[in-house]
């Protein structure tokens, strides 16, 4: 099975690389942006097909490893393969 | 708001009720939200230093060298030719532990703006950290976030990080030291100082826009930790040490020129300090329009734009009819410069929001009248008893080299390579000695002569006399300096302790700055920048006081820099300086007997005085080849390390003793501690001048033996391959970090 | 040794950019070389005869190393220069950014370890046949500092063996007898490639730094050989 | 309106980051894990509606910055607000 979890900085807390894209973009001639965040996502892919234990193991993945709870926000979702 | 609904924000914003009286004299009114909010950050501990003031106060400032004592953004020193160092230490505990790589980033960040907006260019950080012991079960995912964090802003600014310390201790188990300091070089005739002077100047904002970080940030580094503290932590300040590098290249161009009064970095309560302690340095005023103040996000209120901590930012005054110069330059660089006021007269801070005015202060009033405090000191009821030491109930081996090996590879050490393999310290092509040496050594370019800087604090030593243990921070950093060829010049500390409210913590600063003072004194060597971070405590068990020392000294000439390793075989070892060791407070003692008892080693500082000398003499007449002070560990350490740092070369060395039976005193011979005691090795041609200097300095002077190939040798007790010892020197510490 | 100020060479200067200071003093100071600034903004190469591409952190290498700097103005100046064929060598920071420019072939990936590794390492020279490696023996070995977080050179399987084939590998990293293996691999890259060339020869690149290894004071001085080459 | 451009290595290519959080994961004694990698998500604010306008500014954001075509791959998805 797959698995998603997409993690973001929490709204309000400096994105310094999104910024610099957003400059990139702006030099580059696009115009009319108004914000670029960076997030990351995880593209895991799992043994098991039973979903709760999926489900167990994504928020312990999430918030143990993957998202600084400090600073960061996470989702997750389940890709049917 | 009601006067009881008042008094109640008052005490949220921690401020005491005596205090929140005094707010009410001055202003001879209520204050608003705004200005009690700007009451507290400038009265918190983190600004105000209420409770240390007057200690501080006693310490040694002056000398002909210092250019700049405490007081500005960071002290300076003549180095001679027209030149100046700019250094300061700086304290980034409580951030750290809540998000150690952003807390650690953002201190080097702040560190280093202290410094360039003095007019210096950093040229070397140095980092002094205190972690809890390596088994618990945070101290691996703290020292990783934290080293990295120190590695991502400085190595991205491109400032070499070239030396600290790093101690383990279960003291700090819930409460790390993440103590950051910086160097820079500045040309006598261009220092700059947080300066607002001149009626209709502009005042300039420049760097990052400002975000709600942080926002009680300032009153967060002086709160004592509990679990509530886990609320706090969306107020972690991002680092961007891109931004930062652009500001630095930028402020030191526009320093070229003369368009600027004074320049200040917006450190703990951002604008609010910056633009107060500006006005109060020139007895002037400053008018100031928040509405102008880029923002990063909308809907911000003029009390979080004077409260943010928002990072990488600057507070400067030019001169009148100069500002569109100074913005150009801004431009330049891609970053942000508005101007946001004007300097006035008649001594009051006045905030306009969308064109009425916020906040109307009295600067002298409020910057003067911020409480001090001689807080009640008591003696620990334990220190007496800590001092005893009942060596009959420990339980001495006889196998010397296995205690050799088990403390050459322990958490406090072990090599420190792990860590600073992750710092660039070689960027600015200076670093002549690099880390792991007694102390870094850079050439600067174009001068003769070169500099060398290290941090040191026995926190153990401390926290059992927390005097003697502040005067061995001192020792050991001047004596750190002179084994690397270099004349101490002056120092900046960082005070770290717990709660001064407490009369036992006080107790423990007072004498520890007593201490300190009194070390400098007789060793000539000026306190000329500083921080002070308190509180430092996790449901009310302290940490071990730790009084950080950075110093920074001069080598007259860079061809006659010292370092630490033995260079060739052959070469006799010597050992100067006759203090008697002992176990107590020792190395030995916590991590082989697993306790934290004894009295630190008593210090004969006028002798120590005298070893620095003869290692000054000794080295510019290249009498050397190699200095080492014996510090943590003892002898057997120290020999070890003179031999570890010959690197690929594997030198070793074989000393004699006389035949002993007593277990016990061997164990003191081998790793027992005492100051100052220094091994020095130096070519056979050149024994007999050594001898003849010590004398004539009154340096006692003792044959320990020779350096060889291969073998560590400290008849008739120890006999190790060095190539063995290397391996658990080198991997020891990464070694501890991952054993859970 | 040739005159060594008949060649003006420029060094670009990027935001974040924190080599360029450092190349520009060994250049002039350590080789007597001829050296000049050139500011990202500007078209203009100044008649440079060979550029530069220094360390540092271009944009605080943010996204990924020298995605951003390679769309900077200068940088269409230093493409069209690099494709007639002048020389231009990328150091570290440089060499990501000419990876991202698709003037050299491969990417640079976080580290092994995924830590910031500064130290003394050393790289045989596998082609002697560039501007930079020309007065260089094949086969010899230089002592030099690398200071990076993605340095981890990668590149597909069919792609490696077509430049190791060309011979586009110009750094291995190695041991201090010249020998090349995992052992001496700092950063995880495939083979031990520590710098690459283009087809032409004209573009290189290399994760370490030999502007700090110009002097024996600090430690090494073979770094010098590179410009020596460009040079002499 | 809003936008989204995920960025992902293209197969074959080595993904250290992943890797070391698939590590983590395992020391975490979460098990059945195959893989993991990492890639990046932007989340852009765009001030047009125009679905065309904004199909091209991602295109070129995506080809000319976001993504390295060496090693990486990109979709993007236009999210109505
Ligand atoms: N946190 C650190 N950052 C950089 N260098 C460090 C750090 N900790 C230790 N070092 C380096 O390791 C070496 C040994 O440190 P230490 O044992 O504290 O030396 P000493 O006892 O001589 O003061 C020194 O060169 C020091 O600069
Ligand atoms: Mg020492």
């Amino acid at each position: 099975m797959k698995a998603k979890v997409t993690v973001r900085l929490k709204s309000g807390v400096l994105d310094p690389q999104g910024r610099a894209v957003q400059h990139a973009a702006e030099s580059l001639g696009l115009q009319g942006i108004q914000e670029i965040r960076l997030g990351k996502v995880f593209d895991i892919e799992l043994e098991t097909t039973d979903e709760t234990e999926i489900e167990k193991i994504l928020e312990t993945l999430a918030t143990k490893i993957l998202a600084n709870p400090v600073m960061e926000n996470y989702e997750w979702e389940i890709i049917q393969s | 708001m009601t006067a009881q609904d008042l008094k109640q924000v008052a005490q949220e914003h921690g401020l005491s009720n005596e205090e929140f009286q005094k707010i009410l004299e001055i202003l001879d009114r209520d204050p608003n939200l705004l200005e009690l909010g700007i009451f507290s950050v400038m009265w918190s501990e983190h600004c105000s230093y209420k409770s240390s003031k007057i200690h501080l106060k006693t310490l040694p400032t002056e000398g002909p060298q210092v250019i700049q004592g405490p007081g500005e953004n960071a002290g300076v020193v003549d180095i001679g030719d027209g030149w100046a160092i700019a250094f300061k230490m700086e304290s980034h505990n409580h951030p750290s532990f809540i998000e150690p790589f952003q807390g650690a980033a953002t201190g080097v960040g702040g560190i280093l703006r202290d410094v360039f907006t003095m007019g210096a260019r950093p040229i070397a950080n140095l980092n002094s950290l205190r972690f809890g012991e390596v088994k618990h079960p945070k101290t691996s995912y703290l020292v990783n976030g934290v080293v990295e964090g120190i590695a991502f802003y400085g190595n991205c600014m491109g400032i070499p990080t070239v030396g600290g310390e790093c101690f383990f201790d279960a003291s700090f188990n819930g409460n790390i030291l993440v103590n950051a300091m910086t160097v820079g070089l500045v040309a006598k005739d261009k220092i700059f100082k947080g300066l607002a002077e001149g009626v209709g100047n502009p005042v300039i904002y420049v760097g990052s826009k400002t975000g709600r970080d942080g926002i009680h940030g300032a009153t967060m580094a002086s709160d004592e930790f509990d679990d509530s503290s886990e609320e706090k932590r969306p107020t972690v300040q991002v680092g961007d040490p891109f931004t930062e590098k652009l500001l630095l290249e930028a402020c030191l161009e526009l320093m070229q020129e003369d368009y600027l009064v004074g320049i200040q970095d917006m450190g703990a309560a951002g604008l609010t300090s910056s633009s107060f302690e500006m006005a109060s340095r020139s007895g002037s005023g400053i008018e100031m329009n928040l509405s102008a103040v880029p923002m990063r996000e909308t809907g911000m209120t003029p009390y979080e734009i004077m409260l943010s901590e928002s990072q990488e930012r600057m507070l400067m005054v030019a001169k009148k009819g100069y500002e569109e110069k100074v913005l150009e330059i801004f431009k330049k660089w891609d970053l942000d410069a508005v101007v946001v006021g004007q300097v006035t007269d008649d001594g009051w801070m006045r905030l306009k929001w969308e064109g009425e005015t916020v906040a109307e202060l009295p600067i002298a009033p409020l910057v003067d009248a911020a409480p001090e405090y001689d807080r009640p000191c008591k003696e620990p009821e334990n220190l007496l008893s800590n001092w005893e030491m009942n060596v009959d109930q420990l339980n001495f081996s006889s196998d010397y080299s296995t205690v050799l090996k088990d403390l050459i590879g322990s958490p406090n050490l072990s090599r420190r390579r792990w860590i600073y393999r992750q710092y660039d310290h070689m960027i600015m092509t200076n670093t002549v000695v690099m880390p792991g040496s007694d102390a870094a050594v850079l050439r600067l370019k174009e001068l003769k002569q070169g500099i060398a800087v290290t941090s040191d604090c026995n926190s153990r030593y401390c926290y059992l006399d927390p005097y003697l243990g502040a005067q061995h921070a001192v020792a050991e950093a001047s004596l750190n300096l002179a084994c690397s060829g270099a004349k101490a010049l002056a120092l900046t500390d960082c005070l770290n302790f717990g709660n001064p409210e407490k009369p036992e913590i006080m107790w423990q600063f007072r004498e520890a700055v007593k201490g300190m003072g009194e070390a400098c004194r007789q060793l000539e060597i000026p306190v000329v920048s500083g921080n002070v971070s308190l509180y430092n405590e996790t449901k009310g068990d302290a940490i071990f006081p730790t009084p950080t020392v950075g110093m920074v000294g001069l080598i007259t000439d860079i061809q006659n820099y010292g370092s630490t390793a033995f260079k060739q075989s052959g070469d006799a070892i010597f050992l100067l300086g006759e203090a008697e060791a002992q176990l107590d407070a020792s190395e030995y003692l916590a991590w082989v007997q697993k306790k934290t008892c004894g009295r630190p080693p008593q210090l004969d500082l006028a002798m120590l005085a005298s070893i620095n000398n003869f290692l000054l003499k000794a080295w510019e007449n290249q009498l050397i080849r190699s200095s080492h002070d014996i510090s943590e560990g003892g002898l057997a350490i120290a020999l070890s390390e003179c031999c570890l740092l010959s690197l690929e070369q594997k030198l070793g060395a074989h000393i004699i003793f006389e035949e002993n039976t007593d277990i016990q005193s061997i164990t003191k011979i081998l790793f027992g501690e005492a100051t100052p005691r220094v091994l020095v090795s130096c070519a056979p041609q050149d024994i007999s001048s050594l001898q003849e200097l010590a004398r004539a300095q009154g340096i006692p002077i003792t044959r320990l033996g020779s350096v060889i190939e291969e073998n560590l040798k400290i008849d008739p007790w120890i006999d190790l391959p060095v190539a063995e010892l290397f391996n658990i020197w080198d991997a020891g510490f990464e070694k501890h970090l991952k054993s859970k | 040794m040739g005159d060594y100020t008949v060649m003006k060479i420029g060094i670009v200067v990027f935001p974040g950019s924190n080599c360029d200071r450092d190349t520009y003093e060994s250049l002039t100071q350590q080789l007597g070389a001829q050296a000049i600034y050139l500011w990202h903004k500007n078209h203009d190469l100044q008649d440079c005869e060979a550029i530069i591409l220094p360390g540092g952190f271009s944009y605080g290498d943010y996204l990924r190393c020298g995605a951003i700097a390679h769309l900077a103005p200068i940088m269409q100046e230093v493409i069209s220069f690099a494709k007639k064929g002048g020389p231009v060598l990328g150091i570290c920071n440089g060499f990501q950014i000419l990876t991202e420019s698709q003037l050299l072939p491969g990417v640079l990936l976080p580290n092994a370890e995924l830590k910031f590794i500064c130290d003394q390492i050393w790289v045989r020279i596998e082609n002697d046949q560039t501007p930079f490696t020309k007065q260089i023996k094949q086969g010899s070995t230089l002592k030099m500092p690398i200071a990076h977080r993605d340095g981890n050179y990668f590149i597909q399987a069919e792609e490696l063996k077509r430049i190791e084939g060309e011979g586009q590998v110009v750094f291995r990293y190695c041991n201090q007898e010249g020998q090349s293996s995992e052992k001496d691999n700092p950063n995880g890259s495939l083979n031990q490639i520590a710098g690459v060339c283009n087809i032409k020869r004209n573009v290189v690149g290399l994760m370490p730094h030999p502007e700090r290894a110009c002097e024996k004071l600090l430690g090494s001085d073979e770094g010098k050989q590179l410009f020596e080459s460009l040079l002499g």
